[in-house]
């Protein structure tokens, strides 16, 4: 390594910036039989919800041009199991874990916060709320700055000192500013975007939609442009808040693209599914990237196509 | 979790032979052969550089074998459907694929030498051939029972009938064997061989129908399941059926790590677009 | 032609179900080449403004995964020309015409519905309201209920008895639903689903964003998933308003799943890019699918997923 | 308005030889390959069946040509850049492409004999051979330059080199000919050869710069220019540049039917990324 290939997310170091996406490598076992764990910037758990969660039932997926859609339904064990199971293991390892969290009310990201702040090991928290309100008629938590804002808060709250929050942002709105920016009132140490479009696939022959949900979340190649779009967005707005950038990134180039626009740090997610070992081959194509493009430092590079050339 | 043998490796494709509706590929993969157990899949990137298609394709192994010179191939049964085998089948030998395998589990191989009856629909037959081969081995009587809807896609090569004591086949068009399906001819040959287990791999609904039968008739089961898999290595929770684990607990289970191959009677079949009652964390 | 192919969208009768996408194909010319305008369902033309307009400098697009970034900027030759050249060019054809029109104000919406208000040969008017609306901070029309409302309105007012106004929405709102419900209430006769979403791509080369705009509209196959979905949704909300479906439309297959999800009539836009007879062989594969699978009528088929099975 | 003769076709690849840094690429066309005249271009779709990439490349048409047994044979030089291009010469002969051709403009051919002076940059001296040809089958002078960053980019045949007058090649590392740009030449050339027309096609900078040397020496200048086209049929508005007309406006004006062949004074160069002042509807 001749670079400075390391970044932090609100004050949490990580050796490189290459992250798993939440949901796309569960706990980090599976792939931790084609690469050890250490080698990754950090696992980024599947979100857990306070209860055992059954998810949705199949088909819970379709295949699109160039990405996919899921309706896996937040599938776990539960706070409690994976606190028992998860994390010992993932410390054994030696990874660098960020735990995502999901809950159905502000209360359940209360419940979690509390479970989780005395657990040794963890380097940050990502809230993903881009789950359904179940007090507020099933609208999404992050669709609206309000309650966006209001799951942050109880995290926050709930939390104590030391961990970063994270706060995942859905593209599903008009003005991903301001959701961005009601969040870091509430106290978002840092942000993480995108995660998936709300999509559906029809089956043509059953002529009926194809997931048992009807609609899934759109992830993979094809949303590459909007998490770009997204991502320059919210760090134009907002220079400073540190963001882990997420959204169809299969190689190197892709992620380097996120980087330019903002991101301080890359999650890997569809892409593993096409093969397992992408984010070690990301991780080194985006080191020998910044080298060629004549970084000395990662962080030179985060949003550099920001810049204004004299 | 993962078969802790599976590995990635790029397979020069060793030949492509059009078998009736089917193509039957052979690949190169080393030593790796030697890791494969009947049950067993492969995962396959498809449609090559620049494709649309971003997720791979799940095969099973209709034979693996490590010959005396070094060479581990490894053979595919493959229907040419959508885009992905369509792609998979037009490749040429020389070509190569990048290939993850084995995965997943493979069929119980019982100690004693029992009677098996071997149950496939459609290229469902793909991986009763290499376990039949193994039954026999261990001293096992093997009967075999093929379905299709028409007699192109009864996939029974010449060696392969080798290898069990009978092959019925039942298409339902009549076009070749018995008229009807295979759960018609089920019960009869059952008592006939004194049937301890059935094997079986196919469609989802004829699984289903012979674990009705199998409970009927107080015989093992075990059959190699087909979900939708996106990643075939168990981080996507795509390929979950809801299964009654040893504990007793029926839980949303991956079909690519704690399968495919599963105990029939403890799978919730026909649960496909709503989660049943009962399914822990429903 | 064994099966009723014919479509209708706010009292407009279209002899097939398959349109050109505004922008997409100009005003025809060009595609009359390769056949004959007759054989599509209508004509849309390219959003007209009030005045001449340069468009965006160049580069104006980007190739993205299973689709592309445009950032045209409405280039045309404003009203007059376009009613001096265009129109009598099309009528000539025999061609069916859904004229495009876009503006910057509530008042051009109204300057062009009675430019057009009397023009002879326009089978509908589509109203494409995803333009920067530059009394409003340059926000755009489509992005919240009241400015939608407000264009559709001012065409309403203006446009006298006839002709079907077809409000084109964007799918890059919260809610496409409650821009629906407003643009209905403003006059809409039909809607058009969806317009492009907002996207981005950096050049890792330049390490700068690739569009001179920076952002451009996000089309083809990659973006059929959102198109599918946001048509299901207004279908869902709307039972009986028509809608023109849009979005990554390249085969008889697609074109089917929107109108599965809901779609009177289709679009056809980046897909004849890459072939400029896709609309005459989508138009040849949809039928053959409706026919195959039973139904007697094009219109049976519409919103056929929505469909309760006893 | 679009090329009067272009048609849409399946062509297989008749051969694909490598060529420096080039593919040399020769398709069966039938009879379209007579309407092709020299700076047309060809459309092909690249990728194959559920490919990502969506939308088709432009190539300038090397030489076309109507054998006596009837086949007609469209040749192409392919620079592998990125995906597109990289699939396209990746295809053998058997193989085929969907096609559309000829598109856009030609280069104006003099009705007198001229001296004219043919300028072109990497992969850019494609369509000049065959103007060459063209010329000096109407009695003109034809000398050519050629520039590259480096000798394996120079793509000038040996049979191509017969149909000139003479022939100046210069490479910025000084691999090959004269070290440094065809722009340091030319001046040179014009008053050596009393040179009447410039025609050139190559990167824009070149383009450009060639277009000062012309204002300056009163020469005329035929430029086939390079913008990023979606649809290449012009409807979609792309690949457009700003162009004075005849009635004196400024348009911004679509490469790919009122171009690629354009005349270089009525360019407004070195505008992109933002719309000069005096654009009509700016
Ligand atoms: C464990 C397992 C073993 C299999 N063994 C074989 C085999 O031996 N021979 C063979 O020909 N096929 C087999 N299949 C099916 C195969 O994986 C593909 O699904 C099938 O070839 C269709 O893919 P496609 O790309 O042609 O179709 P597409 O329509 O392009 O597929 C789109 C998506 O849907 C999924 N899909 C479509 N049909 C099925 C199906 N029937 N089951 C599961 N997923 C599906 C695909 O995997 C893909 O993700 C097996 C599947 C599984 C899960
Ligand atoms: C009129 C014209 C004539 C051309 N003639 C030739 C020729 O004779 N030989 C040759 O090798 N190439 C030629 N090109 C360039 C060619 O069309 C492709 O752009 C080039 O091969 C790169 O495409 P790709 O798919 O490999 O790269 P990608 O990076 O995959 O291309 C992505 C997109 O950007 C566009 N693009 C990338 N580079 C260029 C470029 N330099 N100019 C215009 N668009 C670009 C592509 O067309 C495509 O839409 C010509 C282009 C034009 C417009
Ligand atoms: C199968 C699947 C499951 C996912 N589960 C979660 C999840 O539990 N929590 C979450 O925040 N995001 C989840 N996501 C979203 C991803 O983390 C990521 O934001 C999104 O897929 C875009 O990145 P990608 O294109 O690299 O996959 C999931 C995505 C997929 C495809
Ligand atoms: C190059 C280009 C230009 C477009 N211009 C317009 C336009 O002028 N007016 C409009 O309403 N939509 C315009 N659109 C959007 C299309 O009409 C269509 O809504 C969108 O592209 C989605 O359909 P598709 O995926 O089939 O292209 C344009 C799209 C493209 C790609
Ligand atoms: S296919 Fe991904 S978990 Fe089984
Ligand atoms: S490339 Fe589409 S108009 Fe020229």
């Amino acid at each position: 390594m001749s670079i400075n290939f390391s970044t932090s997310i609100g004050g949490a170091f990580f050796a490189n910036p290459i992250f798993t996406a939440s949901g796309c490598a569960g706990s980090g076992k599976e792939l931790s039989h084609f690469f050890p764990l250490t080698s990754l910037g950090a696992v980024v758990t599947k979100s857990i919800m306070v209860k055992p969660r059954s998810g949705r039932a199949t088909p819970r997926m379709a295949e699109t041009p160039s990405g996919m859609l899921n309706s896996i339904g937040l599938q776990g064990p539960g706070i409690d199991l994976f606190l028992e199971n998860d994390i010992p293991w993932l410390r054994e390892q030696g990874a660098r874990i960020i735990v995502s969290i999901a809950g159905e009310s502000v209360e359940d990201y209360a419940v979690l916060a509390r479970k989780l702040r005395n657990v040794v090991g963890i380097s940050a928290l990502e809230v993903n709320i881009s789950c359904p309100n179940v007090e507020n008629r099933g609208q999404v938590f992050a669709c609206h700055p309000d309650t966006a804002a209001a799951a942050i808060a109880a995290v926050r709250r709930n939390i104590g000192g030391e961990l970063p929050i994270i706060a995942k942002l859905s593209p599903d709105v008009t003005d991903i500013t301001a959701i961005a920016d009601s969040v870091i009132v509430a106290g978002a140490d840092g942000l993480a975007l995108i995660n998936t479009l709300l999509g559906m696939v029809i089956d043509t022959t059953s002529m009926l939609p194809k997931l048992s949900q009807k609609t899934g979340g759109l992830s993979g190649p094809a949303i590459r442009p909007i998490a770009v779009r997204a991502i320059y967005q919210v760090r134009a707005a907002f220079p400073k808040i540190p963001i882990v950038g997420m959204g169809g990134v299969t190689n190197g180039r892709d992620a380097f693209e996120l980087v330019l626009a903002g991101a301080d740090a890359v999650s890997i997610g569809t892409a593993t599914f096409g093969n397992p070992m992408a984010a070690m081959t990301i991780k080194n194509e985006l080191e020998e990237l910044c080298e060629a493009r004549g970084f000395n430092s990662f962080s030179d590079a985060v949003s550099y196509a920001h810049r204004v050339e004299a | 979790m993962i078969n802790s043998k599976a590995v990635q490796l790029s397979a020069e494709v060793v030949s492509n032979k059009k078998v009736g509706a089917y193509h039957h590929m052979v690949f190169a993969v080393g030593d790796m052969a030697a890791s494969c157990r009947p049950g067993n899949f492969v995962a396959i990137s498809v449609g090559g550089a620049s494709s649309s298609l971003i997720l791979r394709r799940a095969f099973a192994i209709y034979r693996a074998s490590l010959r005396s010179d070094g060479m581990g191939l490894l053979e595919l049964v493959i229907a040419p459907q959508g885009s992905g085998s369509k792609w998979l089948v037009a490749q040429e030998p020389g070509d190569r694929v990048d290939l993850i395998a084995p995965l997943g589990t493979s069929f119980g191989i019982p100690k004693e030498p029992i009677n098996a009856l071997l149950v496939g629909g459609g290229y469902g037959s793909a991986p009763l051939f290499s376990l039949a081969e193994t039954l026999k081995s261990r001293g096992c009587r093997v009967d075999m029972v093929l379905g299709a809807s028409t007699a192109g896609k009864i996939y029974a090569p010449l060696e392969g009938k080798r290898s069990v004591n009978s092959l019925t086949i039942t298409t339902d068009d009549g076009s070749a064997g018995i008229a009807g399906r295979v759960s018609d001819v089920l019960p009869k040959l059952i008592a006939e061989h004194d049937v301890d287990v059935i094997y079986s791999c196919g469609p989802m609904a004829m699984l289903e129908a012979i674990t009705l039968i199998s409970q009927r008739t107080d015989v093992l089961h075990q059959c190699s399941v087909e979900e939708s898999m996106a990643c075939g290595i168990g981080v996507c929770m795509t390929c979950v059926l809801p299964v009654e684990g040893e504990d007793g607990v029926i839980r949303m289970t991956r079909s690519c790590v704690e399968g495919p191959v599963m105990d029939g009677n403890k799978v919730l079949w026909n649960t496909s677009r709503e989660i049943p009652d009962g399914v822990w964390g429903k």
